[in-house]
């Protein structure tokens, strides 16, 4: 009983060829049955996060949260959704219905569809693809694709506003995020999850902290969370791209945010904590289900915890720190990592780790020396702004600054 | 191959009907009531004046630029890290120069005052 | 699992086919670069029944994430054009719908006449990793390394003329 | 199996969807998809003659990676010169930037 899922599945097999089916429905049958089961768990973990979340940020706030429904709580969840499916769903006058009705579909679905590749224990991986960095990251673009389309669709001037800045900022942040994953997968040799998570004896925060590092800025981008959280301030622009929505058609959008915080938690989980592996998790398979969700949920809670410790920033602040700070020093790690990892090839591997660990402290301390003194250079420019003023070349022709 | 393949797309057909579910449990049990009041656009208490077209600073075209050209090198870059192991120091150091090439872009773009928002 | 394979291919297909007509057609023109994501879409999956699955997805995230989403913007930018009145298309409309067909017809006819067209798919060597080969393609001096750099420095020339057309001095 | 025919046929009839959307619409950016759509069909020929002729010869896959760059960098360039016509003219319709024409 170490691995009730492959046994779950060696006896479904068993009972389908037992009717007589071909081989190949046989295999169309299992994996449709392996993609409802692991939308569902997604679906239901899902709505525990909507208390997770709501105590988690009242514990931060220094408030209780969600008390009242059940032993703390834990009913509340369920009462929001019979709420929201109770409400009338209205739809604004001049909007693209269909294209309206779609974007929420496609923004809950494409995050339940990040989980087809992640590996949840040694055995049980929905999918094991050569590609699998790739495939997150292009499932990542039809995210963004939905967040266009409520925006447009919507036809309101705040909602197309708060999906421009999403999208801009989603798509500044891909860039050093995807070099990021790009990192692991020199480590590995190998696109697929599985194989990523397998060659991890040594956890690969501990060979590329500064990826791991950008990962995780670039994750709490994508998600649109605070410091980054520009597509709904609520002081500018109200509530950004999903404005116009209400009823369900809101809550798919809140769970997909939810439930893409917690796919980040174990993408994170996945390329940088080992995913499942853990004490005994090899011959007890079941373990490994459990170190996941652990390290995932974690990564969860960090996740949660810089969204509420940290300010906004401002639109040319998010973008100046991604293009001309994380892109520079992600693609400068890239480039040292690839020709290390070279070099070192024929080392022992506690050498290896160790030479890529000092490689990035080294880096890690140049950014600390060179981060510090732009900060220095920035408060003096805010505070005597005539003295530190550039002329950019396009500054007169580029369009008047009243455009939003 | 094909057989991993399968998993993914029964998941691009599956996946969307849980959201698409979620969507008609209301259709069935909500009120519907819609009047033209009710369906105004949302605007910070007053009515919507004009066009929701309103024309978009250029900068974020910008933006979309250099991330299009950045995304396909970086695609690109994939296959080369996965071969990592059968490739000589000279072939490790090609995909460097590539690189490069890219950050030769970034520079630019930078000096040229494209990455400023204004 | 020779039939079902088929019968993905044609709906795919027939989809992909609608989609394009689609873009070709449509007058709202952010509604013509939705239609386009979908077209793309479905030549992905023709991808992967290609067993090129590096395609596949690269085909969404450069296709999908990055060049629908520039002319999703390109569109907002230039506002006027999502609410074109008039006629979307111009006057010599059907000698471009007679080419078009035209060249369709000898393709499919340079297809039926060719004697390998009917062929099926040879099975992929054991071991075959399409993607350490490519990788190890582009990076072979004696195989693609030039192809491979000067895409790259195409890409940087596209940058930098991107920058300059757009952004000149008035 | 599905023989190599079908996706010849295929990638023709999206080459020539793509062809009549260049040739008869009006607006640039429309004809920037219709060349898109051309540019996909290309590739769908390079990689069904990769898998169907030479599987072990990487030629097709790395023809197809470059027309992915190709494909990118016209995007850049044309909307860009899209953009640029509009500031000054105020239009994307091709049949009206016609300064050239006489």
């Amino acid at each position: 009983m170490s691995d009730p899922v492959t046994f779950v599945a060696k006896w479904l097999e068993a009972y389908l060829s037992g009717l007589g089916l071909a081989s190949g429905w046989i295999a169309v049958i299992m994996a449709a049955l392996g993609v409802i089961a692991l939308g569902s768990a997604v679906l239901l973990l899902d709505i525990l996060l909507v208390w997770v979340e709501r105590k988690v940020v009242a514990r931060f706030q220094d408030r209780l949260g969600p008390n009242r429904l059940g032993p703390f709580g834990l009913f509340q969840p369920i009462a929001d959704v019979l709420k929201l499916l109770l409400k009338e769903d209205i739809i604004p006058q001049g909007a693209d219905k269909f294209v309206y009705n779609l974007a929420p579909i496609l923004a809950l679905a494409t995050v339940i569809m990040l989980w087809a590749v992640i590996p949840i224990s040694a055995t049980v991986a929905g999918s094991e693809i050569n590609v699998g960095a790739l495939y997150i990251v292009a499932v990542g673009a039809l995210g963004t694709l939905s967040i266009i389309m409520a925006g447009w669709a919507s036809n309101n001037k705040y909602a197309l506003l708060g999906a421009f800045r999403m999208v801009a900022q989603m798509i500044s942040y891909e860039v050093p995020m995807v070099i990021a994953i790009l990192i692991p997968v020199i480590l590995a040799k190998s696109m697929a999850l599985t194989d990523i998570v397998e060659s991890q004896t040594v956890w690969y925060i501990v060979l590329a902290p500064i990826a791991a590092i950008v990962f995780l800025i670039g994750a709490q981008a994508e998600l649109g969370r605070a410091p980054f959280d520009l597509s709904e301030a609520e002081s500018e622009i109200v509530a950004g791209y999903h404005i116009e929505y209400s009823g369900m058609k809101f809550g798919l959008f809140y769970a997909g945010e939810l439930l893409h915080a917690l796919t980040f938690g174990g993408l994170f989980a996945t390329f940088f904590l080992g995913g499942w592996r853990g004490w005994g998790a090899e011959t007890y398979p079941i373990l490994g289900i459990g170190y996941f969700l652990i390290k995932s949920m974690f990564m969860y809670w960090v996740i949660m915890w810089i969204k509420y410790s940290f300010p906004r920033v401002r639109i040319d602040q998010m973008l100046n720190f991604c293009w001309k700070f994380l892109t520079p020093l992600i693609l400068t790690v890239l480039s040292i990592t690839a020709i290390l990892d070279k070099l070192m090839s024929g080392l022992p591997y506690w050498a290896y780790v160790l030479g890529m660990l000092l490689s990035n402290l080294v880096i890690l301390y140049f950014v600390y020396q060179a981060v510090g003194r732009y900060a220095r250079r920035e408060r003096q420019r805010v505070a005597d702004p005539e003295k530190f003023r550039v002329n950019f070349p396009v500054k007169s022709t580029a369009s008047p600054s009243h455009l939003p | 191959m094909l057989q991993d393949w399968l998993f993914i797309g029964l998941m691009v057909v599956i996946a969307p009907i849980f959201p698409v579910a979620a969507l008609i449990i209301p259709q069935l049990l909500a009120p519907k009531k819609p009047n033209p009041l009710k369906s105004q656009t949302y605007e910070c208490g007053i009515e919507t004046v004009g066009d929701t077209w309103v024309q978009f600073k250029a900068q974020y075209y910008n933006f979309a630029l250099v991330f299009l050209v950045f995304d396909v090198e970086i695609v690109f870059l994939f296959p080369w890290a996965v071969a990592l192991n059968q490739l000589p120091l000279y072939g490790v150091l090609v995909g460097i120069l590539f690189i490069e090439v890219l950050v030769i872009g970034l520079v630019y773009a930078w000096r040229k005052g494209i990455l400023e928002w204004f | 699992m020779i039939y079902p394979l088929q019968v993905v291919f044609i709906l795919v297909s027939a989809v992909t086919l609608g989609a394009a007509l689609m873009v070709v057609t449509t007058r709202n023109m952010v509604r013509a670069a939705l239609w386009l994501v979908l077209a793309l879409f479905g030549v992905a999956i023709l991808f992967v029944l290609l067993e090129a699955g590096f395609f596949a997805v690269a085909q969404v995230i450069i296709y999908i994430g990055a060049i629908a989403i520039l002319m999703i913007f390109a569109v907002m930018l230039t506002r006027r054009i999502a609410q074109d009145p008039g006629p979307q298309l111009n006057s010599t409309w059907p000698i471009a719908a007679v080419i078009a067909l035209l060249v369709f017809g000898l393709i499919v006819f340079l297809v039926q006449v060719w004697d390998r067209a009917a062929s099926l798919p040879p099975p992929l060597p054991q071991g075959f990793a399409p993607l350490q080969e490519l990788g190890v393609a582009l990076v072979s001096a004696d195989r693609y390394l030039i192809p491979f750099e000067i895409a790259s420095v195409l890409l940087l020339a596209a940058l930098i003329g991107a920058i300059v057309v757009a952004w000149e001095r008035k | 199996m599905i023989p190599l025919s079908w996706y010849l046929i295929f990638a023709a009839a999206l080459f020539s969807i793509g062809l009549f959307g260049v040739l008869s619409r009006k607006n640039a950016v429309a004809i920037l998809m219709g060349v898109e759509l051309m540019l996909n069909a290309v590739n769908v020929n390079l990689l069904a003659f990769w898998r169907y002729l030479a599987p072990e010869n990487m030629a097709g896959q790395v023809f197809a990676v470059i027309v992915f760059a190709v494909a990118a960098s016209e995007v850049a360039v044309g909307l860009a010169l899209v953009i640029s016509v509009y500031r000054r003219r105020q239009s994307v319709q091709a049949d009206e930037i016609n300064l050239l024409k006489y």
